[in-house]
């Protein structure tokens, strides 16, 4: 708040030949977008197409080996964060930049750069309260941050830039963890507020209905470079997908074959604690049989994650009991091969690999201890392991620099693809999935959508729990809703409607 | 001379006036070490600081003659104990465990080697408040004498935990301890936070030792420390890294381990050496207690390395 | 004939205490012409021990070594001595036994029990409240004929005192050791001694907590001041000499060599001024006596503090009585037990 | 790194690929040893400051380090419990555990080799190893075990529950020591009572160093094969990388903690009988020298690669072995030594930041030559 702009209009933003060069890769190549004061702008592009480095390197955090950022038509250097930040510029990142421990009033107050030295609470609240009050939804301020939900979460991470003040907003790709109805309504009123003016918003996106329905101009990325745009209305999906992804050819999800058989999954009257320790889950009966798709909806935070680690053997629970395929299942390894068991959790790099040992390796994870014949191994082969990657590589195109690279140097999205390589080769019977295509792009979202429904028609059972409801409609044979951790709604596909869906989402059905 | 015996009495006496002489440099040096710990570095390296605040300590009051100007040398040299820690610990890849326990070895090494002539001079004490003025009873008087750095720690754990929780400097340690890229979204410097901190953490822990060679046992030779500094770094997790519950840590700490001479003294000889580990197994006692695997462990920093 | 002696010690050399006696005694041999003294101090008695010792026999070659602590004997002296024929190894406070041990190692010790006898004295005539404290690393049969003599010597002046024993544990462990006067202050003990390897922090906090004191090992009256009565210290300097010109001379030194007061091998420390006309008279008529030899602190009829029998009435145990050398009780009127 | 130059100097892909291959490996060798110069040439300024010659003290420090056989009898001899010590750091890591309580294994280790002494005499020299062996890894392998234990059914932090067992169990061993195991003969240094001839470690033939050296360097050998190229270290590698992920693949992650600190105990605790059966010929508090704190040291030195620990103890044991010689000669005081460990291993840990910053150890860079 030290710009010279005390107004509260919104700025313009422009980057003049912006090339981001990382050792001999070139991230960003020679790219100028232009975001005009008050607009809503969408920023496309696939997978590693350079979009978060060129936010990265307009708010300050890499320095472009060479550009130039204008702001409002005037040249500044942005050496740091905090001179964007005093610019006006503010941004909510892909992944959350809560303070995990504090709470959301201590996060608000800390984030503000004129923040007192010494901080008196009474006087701070009532003023957080206030400004509350102009919003159009809330969040617990008392309550430490990763007690929230992630849905919560993003709420706060934007409160947290309107309540700083900022007149241009990046968001990385903002929606992902909200539910349809918050993501309009947060849209919605982000969309407010740059028609009133007061806000200019660049967004990273990869679903095209938001980009329509909210956005006035589109720019499109690809391997680096800037390869067109232009105003939304005079754009349709097709013109911007094959923008985004030139001569490629899509994936396409694969049609639904084959029928349902016997119940592979049986939870019966499960119960167990929550992370808090304060909420309890109850699982009164869960039944998936072979050759379908089960999807679970439910906002995030009503117990979806701990059903996942009951599931996967990481959480103890009290009563009950967990079958598969008619026997008792405790999740161990050898149970998980004997009944062909998978598990693709979430945000695979924190749930499903060791960030630093390599991809060989982390591709290895399933088979290490197993020899051809499926007999356990003491020994481990190195050159197998090797081989194996190689083929699993290729076969999910998975790109990294050599396959003795750690994982977590690897994109997101590749992540995913390795972890999807390990979990989907050999006999599947039963998958249990969350939140799959979380923050991926639209081709990469396709591939993998087929892969699980290529599953589900080769005969294996599925559970996919996720926040996407569109994934969930998309895929699911029978929909069911989570809430304050029990199943509330069941549903087949044909008789489902998103409004009762909806409705028990919110927990008011 | 009836009316000094206390008898039995001397066991919970002992134990107060214990809990008071020792628990102080588990103090200085675990609320030092809950702050770096806070800013997300972990000090392994404080035994080697506090040993070498001690001789520091010692070896300046004995050349002026003022004991608070020992104090003073203390925390300058475990200041720069602490600056060297964390300047090292932000080149990257380096292991702050390891730099601690390197750092630990040095600490000891240059104190043994620049102590060795100040192991025979008398070097004067630090004065104490007589906060049992009020008793007849020696005993009484003995275990109130309070020395002024066992105040002065209480008063830095409290005013620590306030400013953890309503300073801006408070609120941008933790952020900083918590995550290291949320730290740096804010604009804040992580490696510079860790460093002053750890600077801080390591300036407390050198006073810690002053209070070893000048008030408690007041004399330095090189076994004046016997594990407080690493101790001490153990009772911060007991204390969940809160700096006002590491004054009951330190005084539960110090408090235990006066109940072994406190026993023999009354006659109760047998098995002494389990007495003093009274101690070791009333913290482990309390930290298997309190611990779960299925709840996180609450104020854990999230950045650092060791709970990870 | 050149001689390389060496000295090795447990602890630091300057500690007040047990190490500092003995780097003394070596201070004292090093103006003798053609020896040569090397030194080394804070060796561990694990390995570290052998290896200094063959390292000063390899490098340095010393053909006569002090490894002082108790604890260098069995079994690292043990262990090198029939390696080394050549090289004579002499130990404080062994028990050099012929049929056991290798004829090139030999043990030395001082009754030391006797000094502490006088330091009882001295402490019986200065208690009020009849209770002494003493300060104890551990159980072991030098640390009990000290803690017994020291009770002896103040009953001997008053039957109704009791002596507080603490085990530390410890032979040097600075914070416990204050806790321990503390403790003993507490319990209205006013006249402590102690038998650890460094006394610097007993002396002081017992003058802080205005008890009196008692020396040991060395003269620590610079550290109590007047709360200083008089100390039991050890006079190395006279042994290593004899030791030393004996082997100059080609002669054989003893393998078991005892000496007390009378021998030159302890002393007392000069007596304090708290120190009343009473107990000096009773502290110089006893050293009289003891000086003339065979003195007995342990004589019947005694009881332990168990109440078994040590020793019958007309029973006695002079100074020099080796039996006293495994002794594993505490008398009657020391409060405290020996496990 | 021993690649046959000659057989590949007729084609120069040959040669590009020896240089790839050497460039590789070179860093991980070459890094450390330059700090290592670094730190010694730093202290040799902390020397010179003090008036002293670093020449001098360097010569001396060679000289009974590693100059003569004696030397070298001297350096291995306590190179040998740091060894096992050290892999009680370096196992518990591999799964993400900072362990520091080594020191309360090695020290019941050496009480249960005492006790099994005292419990089963008049068995034959084999036997009685083996049975000290065995009983001090298991006393060894239950405390650090237990302390995996807690950490896995508890939530219990590994570091501070080892210190503090390590303290409670230096205070059981002079308790057991000292009371009900002590063997009335001891007087003045109370052991238990002592090991028969025929059960004492001897030295290894032509060479004064007893065989617990051999004992440690095969516990090292057998720790890397375990870690390196067995699916029990594999899985335990992937629970220190990142226990929800060792979970959700149905590993073991309890016993796999339990496992290896109580592997890593279990050395510790056989570090303990060989000072009982090698130096001490009993059990006593001697045992409580510090070696476990040592091999702390030693793992982060080494990168807890259980092959590096080998040189990494024998530098460190080359320096205390010195340490005698230092003070005689030069008249400095035994904690110099100390004082140069401090700065050579800071150089060392520093030298981290180094990796991947010089060109010349980048394998591409020879590709292209
Ligand atoms: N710090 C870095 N070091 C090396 N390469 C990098 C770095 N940051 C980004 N890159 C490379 O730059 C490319 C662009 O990455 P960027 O994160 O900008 O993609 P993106 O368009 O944001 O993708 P997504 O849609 O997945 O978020 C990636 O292929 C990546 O390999
Ligand atoms: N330490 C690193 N070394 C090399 N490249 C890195 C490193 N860290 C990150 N990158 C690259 O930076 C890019 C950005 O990482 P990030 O996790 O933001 O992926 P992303 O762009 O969001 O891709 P996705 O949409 O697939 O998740 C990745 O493509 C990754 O290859
Ligand atoms: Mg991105
Ligand atoms: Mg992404």
């Amino acid at each position: 708040m030290t710009s010279g702009r005390k107004d509260k209009a919104a700025i313009g933003v422009e980057t003049v030949g912006m090339t981001m060069r990382f050792g001999a890769f070139t991230a960003l190549d020679n790219v100028s977008i232009k975001v005009k004061a008050g607009s809503f702008h969408a920023l496309l592009g696939e997978n590693g197409a350079g979009k978060s480095t060129l936010v990265k390197c307009i708010m300050g955090f890499y320095q472009p080996t060479s550009g130039q950022v204008m702001i409002d038509d005037h040249e500044v250097e942005i050496r740091d964060p905090k001179t964007a930040h005093a610019q006006g510029l503010g941004m909510v990142y892909q992944h959350f930049t809560l303070v995990p421990s504090l709470t959301a009033a201590e996060n608000l107050v800390i984030s503000r750069s004129d923040a007192p030295e010494m901080i008196d609470w009474r006087r701070e609240n009532g003023k957080l309260e206030s400004f509350m009050e102009t919003m159009p939804f809330r969040v617990p301020l008392n309550q430490p941050v990763n007690r929230l939900a992630a849905g919560e979460k993003q709420k706060l991470e934007l409160l947290k830039q309107l309540y700083l003040g900022r007149r241009f907003l990046i968001l990385d790709e903002p929606t992902s963890v909200l539910t349809p109805s918050e993501a309009d309504e947060l849209l919605g009123m982000v969309r407010g507020l740059t028609e009133a003016g007061a806000l200019t918003v660049l967004m990273i996106s990869h679903k095209f209905r938001e980009v329509t329905a909210f956005a006035d101009d589109v720019s499109v990325l690809r391997r680096g470079s800037f390869v067109g745009g232009g105003k939304v209305s005079d754009l349709d999906h097709a013109a911007m997908a094959a923008m985004m992804i030139g001569e490629k050819e899509l994936q396409k999800t694969a049609e639904r074959s084959g029928t349902v058989g016997e119940p592979i999954l049986t939870v019966d009257k499960v119960y167990a604690s929550d992370r808090s320790g304060l909420k309890s889950i109850r699982i009164e009966d869960l039944t998936i049989r072979a050759g379908e798709i089960v999807g679970i909806a439910g906002v995030s935070g009503n117990g979806q994650m701990e059903l996942m680690e009951i599931l996967a053997g990481q959480r103890p629970y009290s009563a009950g009991e967990i079958r598969v395929e008619n026997e008792p299942f405790s999740a161990t390894r050898a149970e998980a091969r004997e009944f062909h068991v998978r598990y693709l959790p979430e945000e695979p790099l924190r749930n499903a690999c060791a960030p630093r040992m390599s991809v060989t390796e982390n591709l290895a994870f399933r088979t290490f201890d197993v020899n051809d014949a499926g007999k356990t191994r003491f020994w481990i082969d190195r050159g197998r392991m090797g081989e194996a990657a190689s083929e699993l590589i290729a076969a999910f195109k998975v790109k990294t620099a050599s396959p003795a690279s750690p994982i977590d140097s690897l994109s997101g999205g590749n992540v995913q693809r390795a972890v999807l390589a390990r979990e989907l080769t050999g006999e599947v019977d039963l998958l249990i999935i969350s939140n799959p295509c979380f923050g991926l792009d639209f081709s990469a979202v396709a591939e993998i959508r087929a892969r699980i429904m290529a599953a589900r028609n080769a005969g294996a059972a599925v559970l996919l729990i996720s926040e996407d409801l569109d994934e969930i409609l998309e895929l699911s044979d029978r929909v069911l809703v989570m809430s304050e951790g029990a199943i509330v709604y069941q549903a087949s596909i044909e008789q489902a409607s998103v409004v009762d869906i909806g409705k028990h989402m919110a927990g008011h059905a | 001379m009836n009316e000094t015996d206390i008898g039995l009495w001397g066991v919970p006496l002992a134990i107060l006036g214990g809990a008071i002489r020792v628990s102080t440099p588990f103090l200085l040096v675990s609320v030092g070490e809950c702050l770096t710990e806070r800013s997300g570095r972990i000090n392994l390296g404080l035994e080697g600081t506090l040993v070498f605040g001690a001789m520091s300590g010692y070896a300046i009051a004995y050349q002026t003659g003022s004991p608070w100007l020992g104090v003073i040398a203390a925390a300058i040299a475990g200041a720069a104990f602490g600056l060297a820690h964390g300047w090292m610990c932000k080149l990257p890849r380096v292991n702050d465990i390891a730099i601690g326990i390197s750092l630990m070895i040095l600490g000891m090494g240059l104190a043994f080697f620049f102590g060795k002539p100040y192991i025979q001079p008398v070097a004067p004490d630090l004065p104490s408040i007589p906060f049992g003025w009020w008793s007849d009873l020696p005993q009484v008087q003995a275990a109130l004498r309070i020395n002024v750095l066992f105040l002065l720690a209480i008063i830095v754990a409290i005013l620590m935990a306030r400013m953890f929780r309503s300073t801006r400097i408070g609120l941008m340690v933790r952020v900083v301890g918590d995550s290291t890229d949320a730290a740096r979204a804010l604009g804040f410097h992580p490696d510079r936070v860790r460093l002053y901190s750890t600077a801080v953490g390591g300036a407390l822990a050198g006073v810690g030792g002053a209070y070893l060679s000048l008030y408690y046992p007041g004399s330095w030779n090189e076994g004046i420390s016997s594990g407080q500094g690493l101790m001490a770094v153990a009772l911060v997790i007991f204390a969940r890294w809160n700096p006002v519950s590491c004054i009951w840590a330190a005084l539960l700490f110090g408090g235990a381990g006066a109940l072994g001479p406190a026993l023999q003294s009354i006659g109760v000889t047998q098995g002494y050496y389990l007495f003093y580990a009274a101690p070791y197994v009333l913290t482990l006692g309390v930290l298997i207690a309190t611990s779960s695997t299925t709840r996180d462990m609450a104020g854990a920093p999230g950045a650092l390395s060791i709970t990870k | 004939a050149d001689l390389t002696v060496g000295f090795i010690y447990v602890g630091p050399k300057d500690d007040f205490g047990y190490n500092q006696a003995h780097a003394e005694g070596a201070a004292v041999v090093k103006g003798i012409e053609g020896v040569t003294i090397v030194e080394e101090e804070n060796v561990a008695e694990t390995v570290d021990v052998q290896k200094s010792m063959e390292s000063m026999i390899n490098f340095d070659g010393a053909s006569l070594l002090f490894p002082t602590s108790f604890g260098y004997f069995d079994p690292h002296i043990l262990t090198l001595a029939p390696d080394n024929p050549d090289v004579r190894f002499e130990h404080c406070g062994g028990l050099w036994s012929a049929d056991k041990h290798p004829a090139n190692a030999g043990s030395y010790f001082g009754y030391i029990g006797m000094g502490q006898f006088l330091n009882g004295i001295a402490a019986g005539h200065a208690t009020k409240t009849k209770k002494i404290g003493f300060v104890a690393a551990k159980p072991i049969p030098q640390v009990l004929i000290n803690i017994n003599s020291f009770l002896l010597g103040a009953r001997s002046v008053d039957p109704e005192i009791t002596c507080q024993v603490i085990f530390t544990g410890e032979w040097s462990l600075a914070v416990k050791e204050a806790e321990a006067v503390n403790a003993l202050a507490d319990q209205g003990v006013d006249v402590i001694t102690c038998h650890v390897d460094g006394p610097k922090v007993v002396m002081e906090t017992a003058a802080g907590r205005d008890a009196f004191v008692c020396g040991y090992h060395a003269n620590q009256q610079p550290l109590a001041g007047d709360k200083y009565l008089t100390g039991a210290e050890w006079a190395w300097g006279n042994v290593y000499t004899d030791m030393i010109n004996k082997t100059l001379a080609g002669e054989k030194i003893d393998n078991f060599v005892r000496g007390g007061l009378a021998e030159g091998f302890i002393k007392m420390s000069p007596l304090g001024p708290a120190v009343s006309d009473a107990a000096r008279n009773q502290f110089e008529a006893t050293k009289a006596e003891i000086l003339k030899g065979d003195y007995a602190v342990i004589k019947g009829p005694m009881k332990d503090n168990k109440g078994n029998v040590i020793a019958t009435e007309g029973q006695s145990f002079a100074e020099t009585d080796v039996e006293l050398e495994s002794m594993d009780y505490l008398v009657e009127g020391v409060v405290g037990s020996t496990s | 790194m021993s690649v046959d130059l000659a057989s590949g100097a007729g084609s120069e892909t040959a040669v590009r690929e020896w240089l790839e291959k050497a460039a590789r490996n070179a860093e991980g060798f070459v890094i450390p040893v330059g700090a290592l110069v670094a730190g010694l040439a730093v202290f040799g300024l902390f020397l010179l400051f003090l008036g002293k010659s670093p020449f001098d003290f360097y010569a001396l420090v060679y000289k009974a380090g590693f100059g003569t056989a004696f030397s070298w009898e001297n350096t291995l001899s306590r190179t040998a419990p740091l060894l096992l010590a050290a892999l009680c750091v370096a196992l518990p890591a591999r799964l993400g555990l900072v362990v520091i309580g080594g020191e309360g294994a090695i020290v019941l280790g050496g009480v249960a080799a005492g006790a099994f002494a005292m419990f089963a005499p008049g068995l034959p020299g084999p036997a009685g190893m083996a049975g000290m062996a065995l009983f001090a890894a298991c006393a060894g392998g239950i405390w650090i075990g237990l302390v995996g234990a807690l950490r896995h059914l508890r939530g219990v932090n590994e570091t501070i529950s080892s210190l503090l067992m390590a303290y409670i169990a230096i205070a059981i061993m002079n308790h057991l020591v000292e009371g009900p195991f002590r063997d009335p003969a001891s007087l003045n240094k109370p052991s238990t009572a002592p090991l028969a001839e025929s059960w004492r470690i001897g030295s290894m033939p032509g060479f004064d160093v007893h065989w617990g050296l051999a004992v440690g360097v095969v516990a090292c050998i057998v720790s890397w094969v375990l870690i390196e190229r067995t699916s029990w270290g594999f899985a335990a590698r992937i629970a220190g990388g990142n226990v929800r992920a060792a979970q959700i693949q149905g590993l073991p992650v309890g016993w796999l903690i339990i496992g290896f600190t109580a592997l890593g105990g279990a050395f510790a605790g056989i570090a303990g009988m060989i000072e009982v059966a090698a130096v001490h010929g009993s059990a006593n508090g001697s045992l409580a020298a510090g070696y476990g704190y040592t091999g702390i040291l030693i793992a982060f030195l080494a990168r807890h690669n259980p092959l590096a620990i080998i040189p990494v103890a024998i530098l460190l044991a080359g320096f205390e072995a010195s340490s005698g010689l230092v003070q005689r000669r030069m008249d400095l005081p035994d904690a110099t030594v100390l004082v140069l460990q401090g700065f050579v291993f800071v150089a060392i840990l520093l030298s981290d930041a180094l990796y991947g910053r010089f060109k010349l150890f980048q394998p591409e860079l020879w590709r292209r030559a």
